[in-house]
């Protein structure tokens, strides 16, 4: 995605350096030796001070000194004071978001039928049912299938949304506004309002599909599930594009197309990389949506793991009759939730690199 | 063919016109300058050029096609813009190489076209750098090196040396020249510094309020502008106005009397309103009178404030005794002021009472309420070719 | 993929239970072997689809392939608590038509006939799905530990005691054998409480839905009797297990309900049980594997159908009172969108041999159609149930089935809402009742109004 | 033109001003603003047509007629808004209604048929407004963590995006466990506090506030990765400007944050809005449609819940569309003004 | 008390070092203007003094208090962006007001100063614009009032006047010097415009390479520069320096010789390699020798080419044979040539052969290996003070 350079870039490093060192002494003429202090000196590298909304610029000193310490300066420096708040912060939001997680682990090694009085520890020890996740049912192939399906989702819908997000962010034309809120009422419906008219149509047999699926129809692939979740996610991604699309200054696009992009260039060029936060973002709710999606996953594919059902159904697998066993279910979603989680630790460097400050004189 | 050819460019913005029939054609290889107050649609003329704004009304032509509905990237054009926007996400490299790699030069070509544009622009051993870690001269430069790197048939330049320091700017005002000339490339290029629109133009283009007021050779507009306005704001510090009335012996002003045949003035008769125009450089202390051929009679004043500016120092005068220097308004302009350029050694204090003259051959008449220039020269020839005041003024 | 399927395969819906038992390796007895022997073709394989066990996500899977005209799967397998409602959408195939005639007659006369009845048309009669296994609710209780508190449970496993004695019993077993439970069972807001749990407590009452066991399969035109005393006393009796000191509570019963049960079902009310922690349970088949196996409770479990307050004799309406059993289990129906019916009917037939019914029984634990059959397991095989055997009998001959319609789905759930409400005690029992009578009243009237024209 | 002194001409160059490229890039650049902009939109309404607005014309039809639990034609003749009727008089077939209040005499004035939290339309706006409220508040609490430097940043955000990952069924379980009085501590907790009753899922009341818990705790985190990436769109050059006016922290955020990472914020908001609307998943893993029921919920159950009434579903769920068309129009109405809003 | 002091002050980014070591005291009420190099660390000097930056070493007093660690909002500084950096979401009035908004004025006192400072700058009735809806020059306008309106005991200035044209230019130095006599506030100012310089500031801060080389007055700057880099920068065009050798009778370089006694030279010895200087206006026509008191003697040239700049001209003289003029050099640093400005009626063409002298009261004459300055007037005076060359300089 970083890769917006030209191939050829890789290896221009050694060149750029060997123009460093060659300077042209015309230039350097008022340059003097200081550029580079031989004698190092203390550095302080980050600029971390400029960007922080909190003022972080102390955080150097911050990890070191007693409490008396950091209250005194805290009256006379209120920015410590924020920074202190932020860390309490930080601390009960990492806290409520990963008890349940806690508890989750809790209840995965917790042995089958001792589900009892879990607090902080699980009731006996268990660690087998990690395994055993993958004994009951091939758990790996229906992550697979959802990851597939993700993935798919996640492209058709960016790129498509893209499109929509460029027009509706950046262009004007007549209809706008009852165009975006056509693609918003999408949103208004429990996706069970598409399921009858949807199942039909994917259980019909087309002609021109039957080299692909077999049988005709688009059930029991993966195009049942890309398509209608592709669709029904779609308005989200668009309304974040377009958000994001609209703010990055007009003055950048019109660089890149007087340079010689197309408004297309320019969009996949400039101005999705200077969205990146938003692409990402989007590209990530919808990979996540998608992946746990509960309506379309469950009815689309007959549940068979070569049948491209998804992890919902691996999950639910594991929900007998009268019985359920919620330890393996609890196992196999946090084994589900790691591939997200990788995703997430990619994506992020994206989600936040603010790229947008020095690009214009506004 | 890079002729460059404006026909009745009209841009508005809502209610706001910001061009206003512009039409006015750029010879291939030439060198035009777009000089005229903030606001007066310099920049939305050049993005009408570029392609990124179409125009209201009106056509643009590049050789000898219309472009008017042509995509930018297909112009051959290259742009400097006034905001810079660089590229944020792309380093000093990128930036420059952007066009070249968007056209598919082979990377060794790429390398050596960019580091030369960045040797013109003085960026070496900065490729690498992000603009958001340069300071805004740099920025401003790598602007410029992405424009060059890609050999356009028109460049547009939109004050691509504001950030400048005087010294590099008179570096890049040589290097653009030279580009001007080797590539035979149309520039457009707007400034606001007028040595360098001076120095560097074929022709000047004076806009305001959307409108062209006049094209013409940098020193066609210094010295003979075709109205109040190219007068006013050709030259630095500007031309000294005072309002007056044409009468059988010359022009009266409230503090002074210049002497003149009214017959020689074109479409001007007695009783006319009139403003007189002398640039502080042609206003002498009535010591230098000799040095002139043809000064005025002297005039009364009284130095109020010197200032000096290594090169010359410029005095203001006040000619009327209640007149007092009023810095809230462009000193030059109001009547009871004269403004004065001196050399640095001239014998003038301030506070004290002068004598001045004007330099005839200097004297610029205006049409008070058209603002028209009616002569740029009183002096008493016989023949004089009357046409000389509207030299190719479109307007 | 879906068109490039082996000829000869059967494809089944079933959960992993069954396509665990389906196939094995070598020599091991399996389903698909039993069904060989039992006389299939041997180019027909029976392939399963495996779907969720969740009955209610298991409706909604076959419910949206034979709307959108789909098969495979041929053979879907469908509880029989929901069986009727497919039938009558003429989603299902008349086996009448296709069957031999000796398996119909077998089906007729050997096979539960409370099973048989979710089975059928209820208007023609016509045999639309086959019974492969049913389910039955016993009360599961501690006998160490009621006898360790005075009470003697020799003739419970004949003789059912009554709920007072019951709840007399479990009392005292649960205040002198240091349990904090009485007895768990199933009162969540959820179709086991209408159709099972609750079904039989009113049945042991006397009390009916629609006014007795005639009325079960059609909707439209019958009583409503959900508000009669006899179903009103029942939820009062709950009530009082839960919370003696309600209002609405009758006086001869005493609190051996945790209030959780309201928001129990199979999985959560087993749990104490089998953790040693309660005295008597209400569950299925299924438990009886669960808690009498030696390392759990062995001899100590033992094993009745459901107390009861009103005998058979007593009670009003036909086929109510006395002990009794909930019944589930599951049906098996031909799609009538197979293109390999003739298959398919071939692997239905073998589904009624005896041996195929042992197999399963033995390899899962699911009581046979033929319930008698139990008794011919082996006992090595089938565990804690080979003990049970009586009680199995006994249940079979008692079992009530839920009153399944077209618009059983629908009165199910405000049954089981009010009767929920009431347990409670949200509301008072005979308002509860009277709200639901009022509600069930108005989903017939639409039932009749919409069938009659 | 033939430039040849300088090196950076470089030899042979096409003349920029020749088009370049192929016929159909060429073609496009030469199209209008609108018409540019009309085929950009071409895919997407192509996908949503097919897949969404198809489909829902087609259940529009369906919420026309007549329900039929019998006979392989689910659906009877047209009877125009009937179903619509039903539902708003409580008169459906549903185990819960939509609405079900009559207009009475006396104070308030409206009557309940059933309690508050038992019908579907009040559940769903008070979870809605509730949720979102809270979500939005937390959300923009994480997102300022998470815009922070510190060491360690990229684990927490992982942490605090990760509930956001959990499937539905899986967020359902965690809390119905936590719930379970034999269980989780969660009852054994609330009740302890006196907050709940003994049997909270199974109490109405109790069981929103434990499904509102549940779904903060997932969604939050949905609120904070927009928030996030607009915070991270801010030019912080402004922030410079700012401090050096004078802001405080508290200041910026008001002035300079809030009103920039708006659009991002309505946006987020206005989808956890419609998503809140249409809970499902959520409830019926938790405590049941029948104890907290959302419109949703109602659709779910008509349409599958065993009792063909799809008829029924349609009208249903045309009926949240609409409701959730209001509350969003009410987003429309009151965010028109505002910088970025919804365009 | 505003006076602002810093200490010492180093900025690091990295390996790059922005700011080395600068120490320098405005103050109460002063007007110091920052010139320098693009990139040579006048913006981040500023944003030390603002706090946006945290200095790597050193401190930033204002008044009498350490700062070096406070919050720019505590620090009473209002500050114009070089990259202007409005607000996107506000109007311009928003803009301007913003600073008052925070400090809570009453509605009425935010709109009587907003409005006065959109007349300062000339944006009355654009109060309800939005920035994207705005020429280049008219944003930073916008920028100007919103840092004017609030009044502060500091003032810094980024280029504040880099977009505008030369007229407004005028008109809002004149408006800031106003401004900093009424509001007696201090100000640092950063601007590549020799003109604003000289004229606004009290004293100039030449800064190159993140190293402060001169601070003083601006004649003092122009006229005795501390050392060639001063020379060089200050004044545009740029000083002429001719490399040579002290000998016994003068200065020898290449292509002219100057006499001088060597013992009147501080700090130099015969055969010292020195660099002479001379600015374009201090180069005359042989014919006007007359006119100074001390020429030198005349020096054979050949001018080469001629830019009219319409108040004056500039020759390029190429004083060897086989000079030439080379376009991609600042013309007047190179030794072969020589530049000269003469009045515009002066007779003089392109390439003919001229002689020219220099005014020896305004030659200048550097250490070649050092750089500093030696002196600046070498006339035959008895007593000349030998110390002020290097007045006021820190460096
Ligand atoms: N964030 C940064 N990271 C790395 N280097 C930086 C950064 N900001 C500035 N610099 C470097 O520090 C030096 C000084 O920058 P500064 O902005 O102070 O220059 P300046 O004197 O204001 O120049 P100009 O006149 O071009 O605005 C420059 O060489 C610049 O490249
Ligand atoms: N998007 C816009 N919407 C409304 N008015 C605009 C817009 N862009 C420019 N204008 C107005 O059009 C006029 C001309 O703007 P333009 O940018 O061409 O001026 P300019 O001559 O380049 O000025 P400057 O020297 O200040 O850059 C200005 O008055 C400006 O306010
Ligand atoms: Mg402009
Ligand atoms: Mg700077």
């Amino acid at each position: 995605m970083t890769d917006t350079r030209d191939s050829s870039q890789s290896d221009d490093t050694d060149g750029r350096e060997h123009q460093t060192k060659t300077t042209d002494s015309r230039a350097e003429r008022f340059r003097t030796s200081s550029a580079l202090r031989p004698d190092g000196g203390r550095e302080t590298t980050s600029e971390s001070d400029r960007g922080a909304i909190f003022e972080g610029s102390q955080d150097v000193e911050l990890d070191r000194g007693p409490f008396q310490q950091w209250a005194a300066n805290s009256i006379e420096n209120p920015e410590r004071v924020y920074r202190g708040m932020f860390y309490v912060a930080a601390i009960f939001f990492l806290f409520t978001t990963l008890f349940p997680f806690y508890w989750l682990l809790m209840v995965a090694l917790t042995p089958e039928g001792q589900l009892q009085d879990i607090i902080f520890t699980p009731n006996g020890f268990n660690p087998g049912a990690f395994i055993e996740v993958f004994q009951t049912i091939p758990f790996h192939w229906y992550v697979f299938n959802s990851f597939v399906i993700a993935t798919a989702s996640t492209i058709l819908v960016l790129i498509v949304g893209s499109l929509a997000g460029y027009a509706f962010g950046r262009l004007e034309f007549p209809g706008k506004t009852p165009l975006l809120l056509l693609v918003l009422v999408i949103s208004f419906f429990p996706p069970a309002a598409f399921f009858i008219p949807l199942n039909d149509l994917f259980n019909t047999s087309f002609f021109m599909l039957e080299p692909i699926t077999g049988d005709g129809t688009l059930y029991n692939t993966p195009g049942a599930m890309v398509l209608p979740l592709s669709a029904i996610f779609m308005p989200l991604a668009i309304f974040i594009l377009t958000t994001f699309y609209a703010q990055i200054p007009d003055g950048l696009e019109d660089a890149a197309r007087v340079e010689g992009t197309t408004r297309l260039g320019a969009l996949f060029r400039v101005i999705i990389p200077l969205s990146a936060p938003g692409v990402a973002t989007a590209g990530v709710l919808t990979f996540i949506a998608v992946y746990n999606e509960f309506f379309f996953s469950f009815l689309m594919t007959d549940g068979q793991p070569e049948n491209w059902a998804p992890i919902l159904e691996g999950i639910l697998a594991y929900q007998g009759q009268y019985e359920v066993m919620y330890h393996l279910m609890a196992a196999a979603s946090i084994i589900g939730v790691i591939p997200v989680a990788i995703l997430v630790v990619v994506a992020q460097e994206k989600i936040v690199s603010g790229l947008t400050a020095g690009a214009l004189k506004e | 063919m890079a002729r460059v050819r404006l026909e009745n460019i009209t841009k508005r913005y809502g209610e706001e016109t910001a061009v206003d029939g512009i039409s006015l054609e750029v010879e291939d290889g030439e060198f035009v300058t777009f000089v005229g107050p903030s606001g007066c649609g310099k920049s939305t003329t050049m993005e009408t050029v570029a392609g990124l704004t179409q125009p209201s009304e009106g056509d643009v032509y590049i050789g000898d096609d219309k472009v008017t509905k042509l995509a930018p990237k297909d112009r051959g054009v290259a742009m400097v813009f006034q905001n810079i926007a660089l590229f944020p996400h792309m380093d000093v490299y990128e930036n420059i190489s952007f066009g070249l790699r968007l056209r598919k030069y082979d990377d060794e070509e790429v390398r050596r076209r960019v580091e030369q544009a960045a040797d013109i622009v003085q960026l070496e051993g900065m490729l690498d750098r992000m603009p958001a870690e340069m300071s805004g001269g740099q920025q401003q430069r790598v602007g410029i090196a992405r424009a060059i790197v890609r050999n356009p048939d028109v460049f547009l330049m939109d004050e691509p040396l504001a950030n400048l320091d005087a010294k590099l700017r008179v570096h890049m005002r040589t290097e653009l020249q030279r580009l001007h000339r080797e590539l035979n490339a149309t520039i457009i290029y707007v400034t606001h510094d007028q040595a360098e629109a001076m120095t560097m133009s074929n022709r000047i283009a004076v806009l305001n309020d959307g409108k062209l007021q006049q094209i013409a050779p940098p020193l066609v507009c210094y010295n003979e502008p075709t109205n109040l306005f190219v007068a006013g704001f050709i030259g630095s510090p500007s031309m000294n106005f005072a309002e007056g009335q044409l009468d059988e012996n010359g022009v009266q002003t409230p503090n002074f009397h210049i002497e003149l045949d009214p017959a020689t003035v074109p479409n001007a008769s007695v009783g006319d309103a009139v403003t007189l125009g002398v640039r502080p450089e042609d206003v002498h202390l009535s010591a230098y009178a000799d040095s002139l051929s043809q000064p005025t009679a002297s005039i009364d004043a009284r130095s109020d404030v010197l200032e000096p500016m290594g090169d010359e120092v410029f005095v203001y005068l006040l000619l009327a005794e209640d007149a007092e220097r009023t810095m809230d308004e462009d000193p030059a302009s109001s009547s009871g002021q004269l403004l004065m350029s001196v050399t640095p050694d001239t014998d003038i204090e301030a506070e004290q009472d002068v004598n001045v003259v004007l330099d005839r051959s200097k004297i610029h008449l205006f049409d008070t309420e058209t603002g028209d220039a009616l002569t740029h020269d009183i002096t008493d020839q016989s023949e004089r070719e009357p046409g000389t005041a509207a030299t190719e003024a479109d307007s | 993929l879906g068109g490039a399927r082996e000829p000869g395969t059967v494809v089944m819906t079933a959960a992993t239970d069954v396509e665990g038992i389906m196939y094995s390796d070598g020599d091991e007895p399996s389903v698909q072997q039993a069904l060989w022997d039992a006389g299939l073709d041997e180019d027909i394989r029976v392939e399963i689809q495996t779907v969720v066990s969740d009955s209610d996500q298991r409706m909604q899977g076959a419910q949206s392939a034979l709307q959108a005209g789909r098969a495979p799967p041929d053979i879907h397998m469908m509880d029989s608590g929901w069986t009727i409602p497919f039938i009558l959408r003429e989603q299902t195939t008349n086996l009448d038509e296709h069957l031999s005639d000796d398996v119909i007659e077998r089906v007729e006369n050997e096979y539960l006939q409370a099973i048989v009845e979710t089975a059928r048309h209820p208007e023609t009669d016509e045999l639309h799905a086959l019974p492969m296994f049913p389910d039955l609710g016993f009360m599961l209780y501690r006998q160490d530990l009621i006898e360790d508190a005075g009470h003697d449970t020799g003739d419970w496993a004949d003789e059912p005691p009554s709920w007072e004695e019951f709840s007399t019993a479990v009392s005292d077993a649960m205040t002198e054998g240091d349990v904090d439970y009485g007895f768990t069972t199933q009162a969540d807001a959820y179709e086991g409480l209408s159709c099972c749990s609750f079904n039989e407590v009113m049945t042991s009452w006397g009390g009916a839905y629609f006014g007795g066991a005639d009325n079960l399969f059609v909707a439209g035109d019958r009583p409503i009797t959900v508000d009669d005393d006899h179903v009103v006393d029942a939820i009062r009796m709950m009530r009082t297990f839960i919370d003696e000191d309600d209002p609405n509570a009758i006086e001869e019963y005493d609190e051996i309900c945790p209030s959780a049960i309201v928001q129990w079902s199979e999985q959560e009310s087993l749990g104490p049980f089998q953790g040693g922690n309660a005295v008597a349970h209400r569950n299925w088949t299924f438990a009886m594997a669960e808690t009498g196996s030696e390392e759990a409770f062995g001899e100590d479990l033992g094993v009745t159908t459901m107390p009861y307050a009103v005998s058979a004799d007593d009670a009003e309406f036909d086929g109510v009172g006395g002990t009794t059993s909930a019944l589930g289990g599951w049906n098996l129906v031909l799609s009538p969108y197979t293109d390999r019916r003739e298959e398919a009917v071939q692997v239905l037939e073998a589904f009624t041999d005896e041996g195929v019914m042992l197999t399963i029984l033995e390899l899962a634990g699911f009581l046979p159609p033929i319930t008698e059959l139990v008794t011919e397991a082996d006992e090595d095989e089938i565990g804690p149930m080979a003990r049970y055997t009586e009680q199995i009998e006994r249940a079979s001959e008692t079992a009530i089935p839920r009153p399944v319609t077209d618009v059983w789905p629908e009165q199910s759930a405000l049954i089981y809402q009010e009767v929920n409400a009431a347990f409670r005690g949200a509301k008072a029992p005979d308002e509860a009742m009277g709200d639901l009578a009022e509600r069930l009243e108005g989903s017939e009237r639409e039932v009749a109004a919409q069938n009659g024209d | 033109m033939a430039t040849d002194t300088d090196a950076i001409t470089g030899g042979e160059r096409p003349t920029d001003r020749d088009r370049s490229g192929n016929a159909v890039i060429n073609w496009m650049e030469s199209l209008s603003e609108a018409a540019y902009a009309y085929l950009l939109l071409l895919p997407a309404f192509a996908l949503l047509t097919l897949i969404a607005f198809y489909p829902l014309i087609s259940t529009f039809i369906t919420s026309l007629r007549e329900d039929r639990t019998r006979g392989a034609e689910p659906l009877g003749g047209f009877v125009g808004i009937d179903n619509y009727v039903d539902i708003l008089t409580g008169n459906a077939r549903l185990a819960r209604q939509f609405l079900d209040v009559t207009v009475s005499g006396s104070f308030p004035f409206l009557e309940l048929g059933t309690p508050f939290l038992q019908q579907a339309l009040f559940v769903t706006i008070a979870f809605a407004v509730i949720s979102v409220l809270f979500e939005t508040i937390i959300g923009f609490g994480q997102a300022y963590v998470l815009d922070q430097e510190f060491r360690g940043r990229r684990w927490v955000r992982v942490a605090i995006i990760l509930p956001w990952a959990v499937p539905i069924v899986i967020q359902g379980m965690i809390f119905f466990l936590m719930f379970q009085p034999e269980v989780g501590f969660g009852s054994d907790l609330m009740q302890w506090l006196g907050v709940f009753g003994a049997n909270p899922l199974a109490d109405s009341q109790d069981a929103f506030i434990i499904i509102l818990v549940a779904d903060i705790w997932k969604s939050s985190a949905f609120m904070a990765l927009l928030i996030l990436a607009g915070l991270q769109s801010v030019d912080r050059s402004l922030y410079d400007v700012a401090r050096v006016a004078g802001a405080s922290p508290w200041q910026r955020f008001k002035m300079i944050t809030l009103p920039l990472v708006m659009p991002a914020l309505l946006v987020a908001m206005l989808f956890r809005t419609m998503d809140a609307m249409r809970v499902y998943g959520l409830i019926e893993s938790t405590a049941g449609c029948t104890t907290v029921p959302s419109l949703t919920c109602l659709v779910v159950e008509a349409m599958f819940g065993g009792t063909r009434i799809y008829a029924t579903a349609a009208a249903v769920a045309f009926a949240t569309a609409l409701v959730i068309g209001l509350i969003i129009s009410l987003y429309v109405v009151f965010f028109r003004d505002t910088e970025g809003g919804l365009y």
